[in-house]
């Protein structure tokens, strides 16, 4: 099996789907390199992140849309396209501009399904770059899916690398309701053991990223590797074994798998990049102490990014997400709890 | 434009099936039967039927809050109507859209939409799937004066021009939103000329006149169905009534209403023309009004009478139910 | 002192601080009555619920401004007002609209102070309609609020009744940073007994509705009277104490006075009216395994709306928020854990 | 338009300010002493000198993600600038902000804005303060072509009509939108007759012209602070750089850009007019020059050696803070 990074497993996820049926249609800024320049380079771009690349050289302008910068008619583009029958992948290029386009996901994509009776869902992807770590500042680094998990109607996917986001990307496509796919941009980059060939991953379903009996971790996204990197630290430092889960999906959220580790270990910690406030690390928790109450042995601590934004100063922005020793020290905290 | 009999007749009892439905379905309101808003579309019916008549059920409308003329425009029949704007359990959206979100998609009502400018960018997409699969047909976006000035429905424009796509966005100018006049919140105070400078034909027309209306629209098709790319067409006729059943309308003079009423009616305007330039009667108008009324309250009776959805109801239809 | 509904309250609370300070505006469509109309008559309307009739007569049409259907627009004048001096109180007519116009809200005001590193706030309030009970359908009834108290730089407040609706809207007006004001359609034409003269509540601060020792109730909005009243049969009935509290505000929580009651009884109900997922319900429930952990005696149940749309039928909507029934059901629920 | 030598080369120095703050930016950037992105203003110099150029302290902009020079048009100073943009505590924004977010209230610089779009309510809504206070100053909203299509900005254009506001949209058409050309996204091909059909006077120039902006921002001040309500400016002047650094520009030649520094070079234009309509000499500019590179390189090196926020700056300037 090739090493892969997750741009190229989205990338390759994309392309087998466009091959594979001609109702899947790429909507978003310069996702077709860009049109109306003075070269005319498919190959220029493929979104700001080039995750798009190549795409419009193999599909085509009818095919892979390049749009202005309006996400509210791109939105609503890909909500009527899907409505009517296409399964359009649409690019939200920083999930924080979401504040400009929503009403189109959430009063109309997430429910038409709902409000219509059950006529007809919209079978879309929106995809879309969460996260800090690159210094950008307050309106390009926000972890803002508890937002979108909040919704009724919208599924929300999170996937921590390469192998779960070429799987999950396929599965969301041929999802038959709009799926909010959020891609860490701190993650692109990264590579893991990918088949090329095409391969689905439930929504819905959880990793058990290791296997623990003395604490349970749920990590979200980018914090799976850091808390998998925690654990295996604790473990051969004092000898705790340590669960980590990762939901992949946040809606749905795998809660029995979360439940089973939980009835072991009595001990959680959850760690995710949000804001804490009706945040999905609040949501687990809260899960957590309504139906696995009895056999919880200790506080449940949330490792999360504090309630601010987040700062553009690299210094200030590496205290903000949690770290592998921020992970850690919460682990040993509820595992010495008596 | 000269349409031969059959084409009179559907046309006028389309419109009178909107003015009926609207009047019976606010008695039934004002008797406490429908929930929530209802919007009546009395004095705006020549522009859904207008705009519609040569639309088959291929070709795709969004609609608006006071979407009940669109629908019946589109081929929606009334009785699946009633039903759902009495929330029962068989209405056209099973209940749960009620008045504000009644849809039909297999007659391409993409559904009336309760977010003012909600509807544009929604069909566009379904214009984009039609040029996407290499189809002939059109997708209309039905907007109110109000709605004209949201950002989504410029975005909606400027990307159908982009794409060049099949796309007709009908404005409804009817004077007000909500208790708003159009003089002052649309700032250039003409829709159709700020529509125009987006980059698209736009035509601006008398609409409470039908043949005025679908003159434009057969114009409209020409041009975006032979990919030419989207067209814009204001069509201006005021409301009768208020904004929605419960606004005491202290804005407006009932003066105005009245004289609307005894020169603007689009349906006595209609009448007038067709008995001009056909071989319609008034008994044939007369005969066709009995049983528009019928039929609707014989509609009406049956809602109201029909089951009410299923408390279990309440989950189905989400893609996973949470507990 | 004098009975009043909530909306005079709302529309005494406007008309006292617009009376004390010159820099307080009102902005939204149809706050004035509806501008350019045949007849000029600002007492036309007020809102479409009439809760700003009359203040157009009062302050003039500088001051209470009616706008086109525009909502990032409005947003974004009140914001960029308030950045450089004003105090706009912006009317966002249902909440259910914060999707065309939320960037204005959360990535521009709630974030200038911040971001700017703290030369300046925007010091405005939203006021907007919330929640279910009108048959109004799926985009008219949402009780969004959880969205707003996610994000860091908004204040949220959720009056349940006339007497704190006033004294909060006063303390909002006045505060330095951007606070939703969500008040619930159903609440509008319920009395209570309320001051006639200006008075201020402080946001953060809960309210004990009643006191309780067996079972800590935390009730949001419309739901603290239900809930009041299920803790009222219940202890006809059986016997229960229950404590009833209300945060009055969601964004700041008052985390201390529900940790105070939850040491005291160890069984918690939650009741919101909102979606379940990254609710706020979640968030206090997620907050008490965090911080009362050790006075837990029993599972933390929420009592919330379904994860769905809300219906337009009054048959299903009935069943939408959550009921004195169902609220009655939990506490017994907890109460009866062993 | 006949400017005084203080004022040429008050005007000289401004443009040649963001010249040199953007290029030794680069450097910096490049070296990896600056964090996030970071976008050129290179080329459009005239534009942000010329449409502020008679503003004071108590007219208001409202920038975007490409907002360096507008910041120093405006008066900010470039020491301060510098920190923010490496992120100091002591930084115009503490560090907080970064180049995308950079502002100075007490300038009447409300801000760099890195959601596209974002600018133009914000400028509306100090137009409203400055209004509803009965002052007689003006906000601008500087506003890229590719924004010029967000819904955010056509609603903003239209308030500030309805409400007769003195906002002025200062439209920077420097070609492209990222690595989308202005020909693709803009569908009407012209975004000041766009923004005229809004209701508002509208001027187009060549934004690599000095004294072009300058006099359509002369006439568009008289026509705002005379209550007559908003105006707005295209300037057009293609930008020099890729979109921000990092864009290897496949999607443009090296001739256009060759050409570009060669014929359309804002400060170049500039200097060669001012030498033929004032005393200036070219050791004049060459002095101003010399003296602008040493303070900018002081600045940058002076950043670079500046105390960086301490980790609970992080946790400061909310509200509230939960933990
Ligand atoms: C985004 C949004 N803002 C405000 C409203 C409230 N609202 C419903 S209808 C309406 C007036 C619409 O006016 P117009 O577009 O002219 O349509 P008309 O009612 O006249 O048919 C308003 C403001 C809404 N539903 N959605
Ligand atoms: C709402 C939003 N959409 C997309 C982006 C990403 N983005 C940043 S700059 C930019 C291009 C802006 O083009 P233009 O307005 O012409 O300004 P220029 O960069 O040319 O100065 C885009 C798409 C954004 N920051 N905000
Ligand atoms: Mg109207
Ligand atoms: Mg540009």
């Amino acid at each position: 099996m090739a090493k892969m990074t997750m741009r190229e497993a989205i990338n390759q996820a994309m392309r087998l789907e466009m091959a594979r049926d001609p109702d899947v249609i790429l909507i978003g800024e310069d996702v077709a390199g860009g049109r109306g320049c003075p070269v005319d380079d498919g190959e220029a771009a493929g979104g700001v992140m080039g995750v798009t690349a190549g795409l419009y050289s193999e599909f085509g302008a009818a095919r892979v849309i390049d749009t202005p910068i309006t996400e509210s008619a791109i939105m609503g583009a890909a909500a009527g396209a899907a409505l009517t029958g296409l399964r359009p992948i649409a690019e939200l290029m920083f999930a924080d501009f979401f504040g400009v386009c929503f009403d189109q996901l959430y009063n109309q994509a997430a429910k038409f399904r709902y409000m219509f009776g059950g006529q007809h869902g919209a079978p879309m992807v929106v995809r879309t770059m969460v996260g800090a770590g690159m210094g950008a500042g307050p309106q390009h680094s926000q972890a803002i899916y508890p937002i979108f998990a909040h919704i009724p109607g919208l599924k929300v996917v999170l996937p921590s690398g390469a192998y779960d986001a070429k799987g999950l990307l396929i599965q969301a496509i041929r999802d038959n309701d709009p799926v909010m796919f959020c891609e860490h941009k701190m993650l692109y980059g990264e590579e893991e053991e990918v088949p090329e060939e095409s391969y689905q991953l439930p929504l819905g379903k959880a990793r058990v990223v290791r296997e623990g009996g003395d604490v349970t971790v749920v990590a979200l996204g980018r914090m799976v590797q850091l808390a998998a990197e925690a654990a295996a630290t604790l473990e051969k430092d004092s000898g705790l074994s340590v669960a980590v889960i990762d939901p992949r999906t946040i809606s749905p959220l795998d809660v029995d798998t979360i439940l089973d580790s939980v009835e072991e270990t009595g001990r959680v910690v959850v760690v995710d990049e949000a804001t804490p406030i009706c945040s999905m690390a609040s949501e687990v928790a809260s899960m957590i102490v309504s139906d696995g109450f009895s056999s919880l042995r200790a506080p449940i601590r949330k490792v999360t990014a504090p309630h601010t934004p987040v700062p553009a100063s690299p210094t200030l922005e590496a205290g903000y997400p949690p770290t592998a020793a921020k992970i850690r020290e919460a682990i040993e905290a509820v595992y010495n709890y008596r | 434009m000269n349409l031969d009999e059959p084409t009179l007749r559907h046309a006028y009892e389309t419109m009178r099936l909107m003015r009926v439905f609207d009047e019976t379905g606010r008695r039934e309101f004002l008797a406490g039967k429908l929930p929530g808003f209802i919007h009546m579309y009395c004095g705006e019916e020549a522009i859904a039927a207008g705009i519609c008549a040569e639309l088959t059920d291929a070709d795709y409308i969004a609609s608006t809050h006071r979407g009940h003329g669109h629908c019946i425009a589109k081929g929606c029949t009334i009785e699946d109507m009633a039903l759902e704007i009495f929330c029962r359990r068989d209405g056209l959206c099973r209940g749960k859209g009620g008045s504000m979100h009644i849809a039909d998609l297999k007659k391409g009502m993409l559904g009336a939409n309760a977010i003012v400018g909600g509807s544009a960018p929604l069909a566009v997409g379904a214009a984009l799937k039609i040029k996407t699969r290499g189809e002939s047909n059109v997708s209309v976006a039905f907007i109110g004066d109000g709605a004209s000035n949201q950002g989504t429905v410029f975005e909606a424009m400027n990307l159908a021009v982009v794409l060049k796509l099949p796309a007709i966005f009908a404005y409804e100018n009817n004077g007000y939103a909500e208790m708003t006049g159009v003089d002052y919140h649309c700032g250039s105070g003409d829709i159709a000329a700020r529509a125009g400078a987006f980059g698209m034909p736009s035509h601006k027309v008398d609409g409470t006149d039908y043949f005025a209306v679908r003159e434009a629209m057969a114009a409209a098709l020409a041009h975006a169905r032979g990919g030419k790319g989207p067209v814009s067409i204001e069509c201006v006729a005021p409301r009768w009534y208020g904004h929605f059943e419960g606004d005491p309308q202290g804005y407006r003079t009932k003066e105005e209403i009245a004289d609307l009423q005894e020169t603007r009616d689009p349906l006595a305007l209609f009448r007038e023309r067709a008995m001009a330039t056909s071989s319609l009667t008034e008994a044939d108008f007369t005969a066709m009004d009995a049983a528009i009324t019928e039929r609707i309250e014989a509609a009406m009776a049956a809602a109201d009478k029909a089951p009410l959805p299923e408390p279990d109801d309440l989950y189905t239809d989400v893609y996973e139910v949470y507990d």
